[in-house]
């Protein structure tokens, strides 16, 4: 089914829903400001179904917003990609939303496109798939009440690390200053943690001025205090959106650390990935008498 | 630890690191005692952090630790299978397996940090890994990395005196 | 580098706060003291109007403004409640400790209008503390003002502020009452019971200029009260409390509507704040 | 500004001789929080005692820090010292100066000096983070509750009983009695195994402190230690238990016939049945699953000529919950499933048995009257070959343990083979022979000795049916030849494993199991009988293999352990523990996944938000339960747990005191 | 005018770089920003960088005094100003009356931010006129005059001739950084400026703040408040804003305190510490900047707080868009 199709039964869909009463809000896309920009809508009355759109630059996952309205009773529908239902399942898994109040209509994914390269080009010009679509193993939806379109075939079976390895490879000091530089650009202004499904504490450990973690002096130490600290805080519970990534303001590549645990846990605890179905308990939650020994 | 005598030959900078051990209470601290009781020497450097558990340790605590300037860390406990808490270090593996690995990704020198297992009844274990663990961070330096450094020339003098 | 004194009128950053010591800490209830604080020279750190706030700081913990409850020639007092980080360490100082001190802020109430006025005080808990400094002042200023009259509730004696104030100096004021209540009956409490906004429907003083300040509730039942009994918006006047950082209009966080409470408060009349947004 | 008081001390020249003590009381001075520094020759000597005392005292002094030999040597002590002076004894640090200083680094005076000011100025920002703490106190349910009927179950019951405490024992099969009900003779005596057990359960059903509850389950388990709420399943009997006088008429006239579980299927029983003779509560059950009346709905015989009209088909399973104090585990063990052994052609080959079945075969009220007789044609046989180690020690097919009863069983039997058939051969394969009890060797060597068993090291590789006779192949391994025995009758000597459900049940009532699924003891050494689960006991071979003395004697010291627990009004609860700040507490339930003590659950609470009143989840942690480990801390993303006077400030501060002099490189 | 081939661009900065630091646009690993120069270092010189150079005068972190807390004994010192000059390169228009707008706050005549000012009296600042415009720009209808570069932070204007830039100092502060370079540059009357082709984005604004003061409590604020992130990406990229927060860096018993950015985003921001929240959720603190920036700021100082550079339109993760706002604002009677 093309994106015109598609779009036109999302529409269709969120005006039966609200039109029937099984559901009082549509999180959707809309056409944002620019040609490569969709971003996020909430729609209460099925008039204004048609302002849905499905295009290449849908990549905001709207999983996340249902913490906002936790403390409601409303049935809400919602889209979701193969990615963004990965995120859904997340935050069902850590207890902070309600499958009940929640109806997902699954949208298999073909894959977005670049939107920072797109800010240099032409609608209508060839663009590639964002990065982390490139390798994207789950476009297919793993939790939804029905499926927009038939499923698509994933573009990869396993997961590609050679940008991780390829950072393996260098020299501890060449490792730092990478890291260093990278991590001098952020500008802490956390938009990769509120975006992130897993970053979903009520009260980040950074936001609480006198837990003894925060600080606010902005520098390439403390940054990367955050990012190691994000970057432990959801390993093994990172369910690969690359939404941190791609909000980034100071491109940093984010998800390079993150999969840099993915692959550990992959290796050391077994072949692991988050967010496919709420049963066990993520790596870190549970451990094995035989975990694999590397101390003494 | 004869593999690190030719380096610290060549290290003698007179660089004497500072290293922070996190010990749990039941196995590894009392190790530390049972090596002072047997009066077995190991190098001043290092500084027992006493925790009730290994799992009690934060991986963030370690950060935090090179964020300040710390030379090295050691985080120990009981051996898997011994813990006071029965679990307690199988979870402080799971982390710090991940942990150290990260810490090696974003490029802190592995000498760095370490985790063992080291039971109230190993003080000649604890004094072997203090003395190794030592004498490989002089052989490769200070820790220069993820340190939040204290602008110096802000530092004010000392009033002395009327204090209290 | 020489200590900052008195003299450092001219400060390079005004955001840098001057070394003052406290020089007496006083119980006021069970979570209230009250901290007197002169330069290292034995001055007055600055020289504030009824009304008026002054930044308080222990640099290693963090730093606050507070309203300035009474000074003194050579200090100023503020009344702090313990509820946070900071307020608690202060809590635990002892006389002797050195601090960091920097101000006036903010407007003050304005003594001009109230020249020659009935003046209503209104107060409740800690509320107290800013609507102090103007008691004083018309204490002090008896003959510039007409009648002074306070009407003050805590949730129980205990909670009481500025309890030698209440009970012995004030009374003794040429033409001015006090009248005190608390929450709930207590044993060996034989003033009055009550919660303020209905003592002061209770008390139906003739409308004239009202400085009331305290705890939201109060403030919100007090002051349809006030209204019905012909007190005119201008003559109702308040202080906010907003999270202030800076104190000098820059830091952006204090600010309502386009107020910044910091600079164009914290003393706002009724009036004022009818025209307002509701953010405080 | 808090008043921190520091105190180092010499220990004599322990300290002092490599440790410029005074020096280090000097540098502490003006060190933030720190009013007092002072060095002393002895501070745990009365006259340093009172130092301290009169120090907190005069500089009122509202922390303290002793910098001295190990805590592990004098927490004790000095938290006594200072609760004598006003302080809450949880305001005190020690800084280990002799164990991690001075006695290991006794050369380099300037050195362990340096490294003694840092301990001490960790211990101080620790101490200045330090919150008073008080033990807490929760009341305890005078009942226990042992879980399991067998001779581990009935031996812990009744001493806990005499020690005048209420006891109830659930047993999930209609009597109590267990494994050892079914077994002839005892090693190494050879005593009847039902003589002695006998005595014991009617003790327990006479007792006046016990309750039985046979025919019945664990269903639920809350609360903890001092107050488990417990809810027990009682299966429909169909007999109501108070009318019933055991007369048997009932099983008499019964016209269905069902294999006899505790005779191993060699004889029959009736629908309506008591499991053996001596059964106790010697009251029948139906069994619903092959009762005429319950699968068709006619018959209805036992319930015409019950005498007492205690037959009542209505009968529904009834839930009862009960709070006990204390749980005893006796759940016992099974037999290890040897049907993997497909070379022993055990189900094949009627002649191939297991233990247990030749202890039924030679019990004088079992199938055979005490006759050996074999299966195949009740014939009795000659030659008798026993297997040991099947399923032990066998970590490819079976279980990598031993099961510690095997050797000592199938010398018993072989012995007793030899006994009652004179002319019979007896072989046993074997692996090892291990004998490590009273007696046991002794009635190793009589079996082979006098009786004149044949030991054979090794393996049996296949057993083969060859006309009545059963061709048993293997290698005798210290000839180094193979051997082949024509036998009459093969005896597996199976393993002792772990019940099917046991991994069910500990999860049920909360505490740890093995790999094997046996139920793990808090200590190894020196907690044997306790689980890491506060009140919840182990006695017998739920813990692992083991034989009746073993058994007895671990069931004497639960129920010691039991008593101990019983004995007490209230229960002191350390208090260093976890807690909760439910305001920025999510309840993502992560920590509630790492804790081993169970003591983390999810609660609901209500809060205003925006004018709305909501609820929502948060952590919840029981300190009766929470044993300080800190797991659940490192969990908690937000920091929204901490662990008591080991918080995340305090450790943070310790780093900073630790690394402020090198901050500056 | 004086007239620069573009080729000698770089002998030019170098020449100036001997006498003081430069800073200019450029790319810094990934990142654009302002930069110091270095030799034969790329300019951005097409558009502007993501990161505003607000920085350069209000840095993102920033001591404002030292201090050493021993018992009950308190020290505080100044931090040293930096006093050497400096020369920051090719600031377009939106961002040079960005710098107008934090002097407004941080130059205030009742309480003068002396390191701010500092830093503002060192700085020489070239501006550089748009030749063309991006999607995102709507700079004019902010006030800003894409011909003249604001007056009161410019110090002088730089015109791309296409092969040559032109600059006129608009002071002497910036005829004496010219001077400096004097050699490279000649002299020419009458120089033909291309022309400045319109804004793609243009929305009416006159009457804007007058119009905001009603629709506080319009429903308005419920389309842009629920895509929010409540991250601080458009605070932070924005040339204009300029909230802080103070505290600590602390060791042992010597600390700094530290001004940094802060983000009225940010639940914090305004969070008291009895637990109060003045601005309760996403509504009231979106409500906040944008009026911040439309109204409130406007009634006291007669201009926008929004100069229309367009970072926030393509930097915010979920596009809330303040032109669109504009947009429905002026379109609609208070919804």
């Amino acid at each position: 089914m093309n994106q015109e199709a598609i779009q036109t039964k999302m529409r269709q869909r969120a005006k039966e829903l609200l039109n029937s009463g099984a559901v009082t809000m549509v999180l959707g896309w809309e056409a944002g400001t620019f040609w490569y920009q969709s971003t996020p809508i909430l729609i209460r009355q099925a008039e204004d179904a048609d302002k849905l759109v499905w295009n290449d630059f849908c990549q905001n996952n709207l999983s996340k917003y249902l913490l906002d309205f936790r403390f409601t009773n409303e049935k809400i529908a919602l889209f979701l990609k193969g990615c963004d239902s990965r995120a859904f399942n997340r935050l069902l898994q850590d207890k902070q939303i309600e499958r009940e109040k929640t109806y997902i209509i699954g949208i298999p994914c073909e894959g977005m496109k670049d939107h920072r390269l797109a800010q240099s080009k032409n609608e209508g010009d060839d663009l590639p798939l964002a990065k982390i679509c490139q390798s994207c193993r789950y476009p297919n939806p793993v939790i939804y009440d029905e499926l927009l379109t038939e499923e698509v075939t994933p573009r990869q079976k396993i997961v590609d690390f050679s940008d991780v390895e390829a950072i393996e490879q260098m020299s501890a000091d060449e490792r730092y200053e990478f890291w260093q530089k990278e991590h001098t650009k952020c500008i802490r202004c956390y938009a990769c943690r509120n975006v992130c499904p897993a970053c979903n504490c009520r009260k980040c450990i950074f936001d609480q001025a006198t837990s003894g973690w925060n600080s606010k002096d902005v520098n390439a130490s403390e940054n990367q205090f955050y990012a190691m600290t994000r970057a432990i805080h959801i390993a093994g519970r990172c369910i690969e959106c690359g939404q941190c990534e791609y909000v980034c303001p100071a491109n940093i590549p984010i998800m390079l650390m993150n999969k840099k645990l993915i692959k550990d846990i992959d290796l050391l605890f077994g072949d692991y990935d988050a967010g496919l179905s709420i049963e066990g308990q993520p790596p870190l939650g549970h451990f094995e008498k035989d975990d694999p020994e590397e101390f003494m | 630890m004869s593999d690190h005598t030719e380096q610290i030959k060549t290290a003698e900078n007179g660089f004497e690191p500072k290293i922070l051990v996190f010990a749990c209470n039941w196995c590894t601290y009392a190790g530390a005692d049972l090596a002072g009781l047997s009066r077995l020497e190991y190098p001043p450097n290092v500084r027992v952090l006493r925790v009730p558990c290994s799992c009690r340790v934060n991986p963030q605590f370690v950060i935090r630790a090179f964020q300040r300037g710390i030379d090295g860390v050691l985080v120990a406990g009981c051996h898997p299978g011994d813990c006071h808490y029965t679990t307690g270090n199988y979870y402080t593996r799971r982390r710090f397996l991940l942990t150290k690995r990260l810490l090696d990704f974003v490029g802190i020198d592995s000498e760095r940090f370490h985790v063992r297992w080291i039971s109230g009844a190993e003080g000649p274990k604890f004094q072997e890994v203090v003395t190794d663990i030592t004498a490989a961070i002089k052989a490769i330096g200070p820790n220069q990395k993820l340190c939040d450094y204290f602008p110096t020339e802000t530092l004010l003098p000392n009033e002395g005196g009327d204090n209290q | 580098m020489t200590k900052a004194t008195a003299q450092d009128v001219l400060r390079i950053n005004c955001l840098t706060p001057t070394v003052g010591v406290i020089t007496a800490i006083r119980e006021e209830s069970s979570d209230v003291k009250t901290f007197r604080i002169s330069s290292l020279d034995g001055l007055k750190p600055f020289t504030p109007n009824p009304g008026q706030l002054g930044m308080l700081s222990l640099p290693a913990i963090g730093e606050a403004m507070f309203s300035i409850t009474a000074q003194e020639e050579n200090s100023i007092d503020m009344a702090i409640k313990a509820t946070g980080h900071l307020t608690d360490a202060l809590h635990q100082l002892e006389e002797g400790q050195q601090v960091g001190v920097r101000g006036p802020y903010g407007n003050g109430f304005p003594l001009e209008y109230c020249q020659g006025k009935d003046m209503l005080f209104i107060a409740g808990g800690i509320g107290l503390a800013p609507v102090r400094s103007m008691i004083d002042y018309c204490v002090k200023y008896r003959e510039n003002f007409g009648t002074l009259t306070v009407i003050y509730g805590a949730r129980s004696k205990e909670d009481l502020c500025f309890k030698e104030d209440l009970f012995e100096h004030w009374p003794q004021v040429k033409n001015m009452n006090v009248y005190v209540t608390i929450d709930r009956p207590q044993e060996d409490w034989k003033g009055h019971v009550g919660f303020v906004p209905d003592y002061i429907k209770e008390l139906a003083p003739t409308p004239k200029v009202a400085i009331i300040c305290g705890p939201p509730v109060m403030i919100k039942f007090s002051l349809p009260a006030l209204s019905a009994l012909g007190f005119s918006d201008q003559d109702i006047i308040t202080t906010l409390e907003m999270r202030m950082k800076c104190g000098v209009g820059k830091c952006g966080r204090c600010n309502i509507g386009s107020c910044y409470v910091c600079l164009d408060g914290p003393v706002f009349t009724q009036e004022q704040l009818k025209k307002l947004p509701a953010e405080y | 500004m808090k008043r921190v008081g520091v105190f180092i001390c010499h220990c004599g020249t322990n300290i002092a001789a490599s440790v410029d003590c005074a020096q280090v009381a000097e540098n502490l001075k003006g060190y933030p929080n720190v009013v007092f520094s002072t060095d002393y020759k002895y501070m745990c000597s009365e006259p340093g005692q009172e130092m301290i005392k009169e120090t907190i005292k005069r500089e009122k002094l509202d922390r303290v820090v002793v910098a001295s030999c190990s805590p592990r040597m004098h927490e004790p002590t000095f938290r006594r010292c200072i609760a004598d002076a006003g302080l809450n004894p949880y305001l005190l640090e020690m800084a280990n100066i002799r164990e991690q200083c001075s006695w290991v680094h006794p050369h380099d005076m300037e050195r362990a000096t340096a490294k003694a000011t840092d301990l001490v100025k960790m211990a101080v920002a620790k101490v200045s983070h330090d919150a008073p703490l008080a033990k807490s106190f929760s009341p305890v349910t005078k009942r226990a509750l042992v879980v399991g009927g067998g001779i581990a179950g009935i031996q812990t019951a009744i001493d806990i009983a005499n020690n005048g405490y209420q006891v109830d024992i659930l047993e999930k099969q209609p009597s109590i009695g267990g494994k050892m009900a079914q077994i002839d003779k005892t090693f190494p005596t050879l005593d009847c195994s039902a003589c002695i057990l006998t005595p014991k359960m009617v003790e327990a059903s006479s007792h006046p402190n016990i309750n039985l509850i046979t025919y019945a389950e664990l269903e639920k388990v809350e609360g903890y230690v001092g107050n488990f709420d417990v809810t027990i399943r009682r299966k429909a009997r169909s007999v109501d238990l108070n009318k019933c006088t055991g007369c048997g008429t009932c099983w008499g006239k019964c016209p269905t016939k069902v294999d006899s579980e505790f005779e191993l299927g060699m004889t029959k029983r009736k629908a309506i049945f008591t499991p053996f003779p001596q059964a106790i509560p010697n009251k029948p059950v139906i069994d619903r699953e092959h009762c005429l009346k319950f699968k068709t709905g006619k018959c209805g015989l036992c319930q015409k000529i019950c005498p007492t009209g205690a037959i009542d088909y209505t009968q529904e399973d009834e839930l009862v919950t009960t709070r006990y104090g204390a749980i005893v585990m006796a759940t016992g063990y099974e037999l290890f499933d040897h049907s993997v052994y497909g070379e022993y052609g055990y189900g094949k080959y009627p002649d191939v048995i297991t233990g247990l079945h030749f202890e039924r075969l030679i019990n004088a009220s079992g199938p055979t009257m005490g006759k050996i007789k074999r299966p195949s044609d009740h014939t009795e046989p000659k030659n008798v070959v026993f297997i040991k180690c099947v399923g032990s020690r066998d970590e490819t097919k079976g279980k990598a343990y031993c099961s510690r009863t095997c050797c000592m069983y199938t010398a018993k039997q072989a012995t007793l083979v030899r006994e009652k058939i004179k002319d019979s051969n007896v072989y046993v394969f074997y692996m090892d022979v291990r004998t490590p009890g009273k007696g046991y060797e002794e009635f190793y060597n009589r079996t082979t000795e006098t009786y004149g068993a044949h030991y054979i090291r090794g393996r049996v590789s296949k057993i083969t049916q060859d006309g009545d006779k059963l061709r048993v192949r293997g290698e005798d391994t210290l000839l180094g030849r193979p051997v082949e025995i024509e036998a009459d009758m093969v005896v597996l000597a199976t393993a002792m494993v772990a019940n099917a459900d046991a991994a069910k049940i500990a999860q049920l009532v909360g505490f740890s199991y093995d790999k094997d699924d046996f139920y793990t003891e808090s200590h190894p050494k020196l907690a044997p009988v306790e689980t890491h689960t506060a009140g919840v006991f182990l006695a017998g071979a739920c813990q692992g293999p083991k034989d009746i003395p073993d058994s007895v004697a671990q069931a004497g010291a639960a129920a010691v352990k039991v008593c101990a627990l019983l004995s007490k009004d209230m229960l002191e609860t350390e208090p260093i523990t976890s807690e909760v700040d439910t305001k920025t507490c999510a309840g993502c339930g992560h920590c509630v996944d790492v804790c081993p003590y169970h003591a983390i659950s999810l609660t609901t609470i209500e809060e205003r938000l925006l004018g709305q009143t909501i609820t929502r989840s948060v952590a919840n942690v029981n300190t009766s339960l929470c044993q300080g480990c800190g797991a659940c801390t490192v969990t908690c993303r937000s920091s929204s747990i901490n662990l008591r006077h080991f918080t995340n400030e305090q450790i943070l501060a310790e780093v900073d005191a630790l690394c402020q002099t090198i901050q500056n490189k | 005018m004086q007239i620069l081939e573009k080729s000698k661009l770089d002998d030019f900065l170098q020449m100036l770089a001997k006498h003081q630091p430069v800073i200019v646009p450029t790319d810094v690993d990934g990142l654009s920003q302002y930069a110091p120069y270095q030799a034969q270092m790329t300019l951005l010189l097409d558009g502007k960088p993501t990161v505003s150079p607000k920085g350069i005068f209000l840095p993102q972190t920033e001591a404002i005094y030292r201090f050493k807390a021993q018992g009950k004994n308190l020290l505080i010192a100044e931090m040293e100003n930096q006093q050497t000059p400096q020369v920051l390169f090719f600031v377009r228009h939106c961002d040079v009356q960005g710098i107008v707008c934090l002097d407004k706050v941080f130059m205030s005549p009742e309480y003068t931010d002396q390191q701010y000012a500092k830093k503002r009296e060192i700085t020489t600042i070239f501006a550089l006129r748009c030749n063309g415009s991006k999607e995102s720009c709507f700079c004019t209808s902010m006030g800003v005059d894409p011909e003249k570069a604001n007056p009161a932070a410019a110090d002088v204007e730089v015109y791309d001739l296409g092969d040559q830039f032109a600059f006129e100092a608009l002071n002497e502060r910036g005829e004496k950084v010219l001077s400096q370079a004097a050699e490279l540059l000649s002299n020419q009357d009458n120089v033909i400026l291309p022309p400045v082709p319109e804004r793609k984005l243009q929305l009416k604004t006159e009457g804007l703040p007058e119009k905001l003061s009603t629709t506080f409590d319009a429903p308005i604020w419920n389309d842009f408040m629920f895509k929010c992130l409540g991250c601080g990406t458009c605070t932070y990229l924005c040339p204009t804003c300029h909230c802080f927060d103070i505290n600590n860096k602390l060791r042992g018993e010597d600390g700094l305190k530290l001004r940094t950015w802060d983000s009225c985003m940010f639940d914090e921001y305004t969070l008291m510490a009895g637990g109060h929240q003045p601005r309760t959720g996403k509504k009231e603190r979106i409500r906040n900047r944008f009026l911040h920036k439309l109204q409130y700021f406007y009634e006291k100082h007669q201009m926008f707080l929004c100069v229309g550079c367009g970072r926030c339109l393509t930097k915010c993760p979920m596009n809330i868009d303040i032109s669109k706002f504009v947009q429905q604002v002026m379109k609609e009677e208070s919804r």
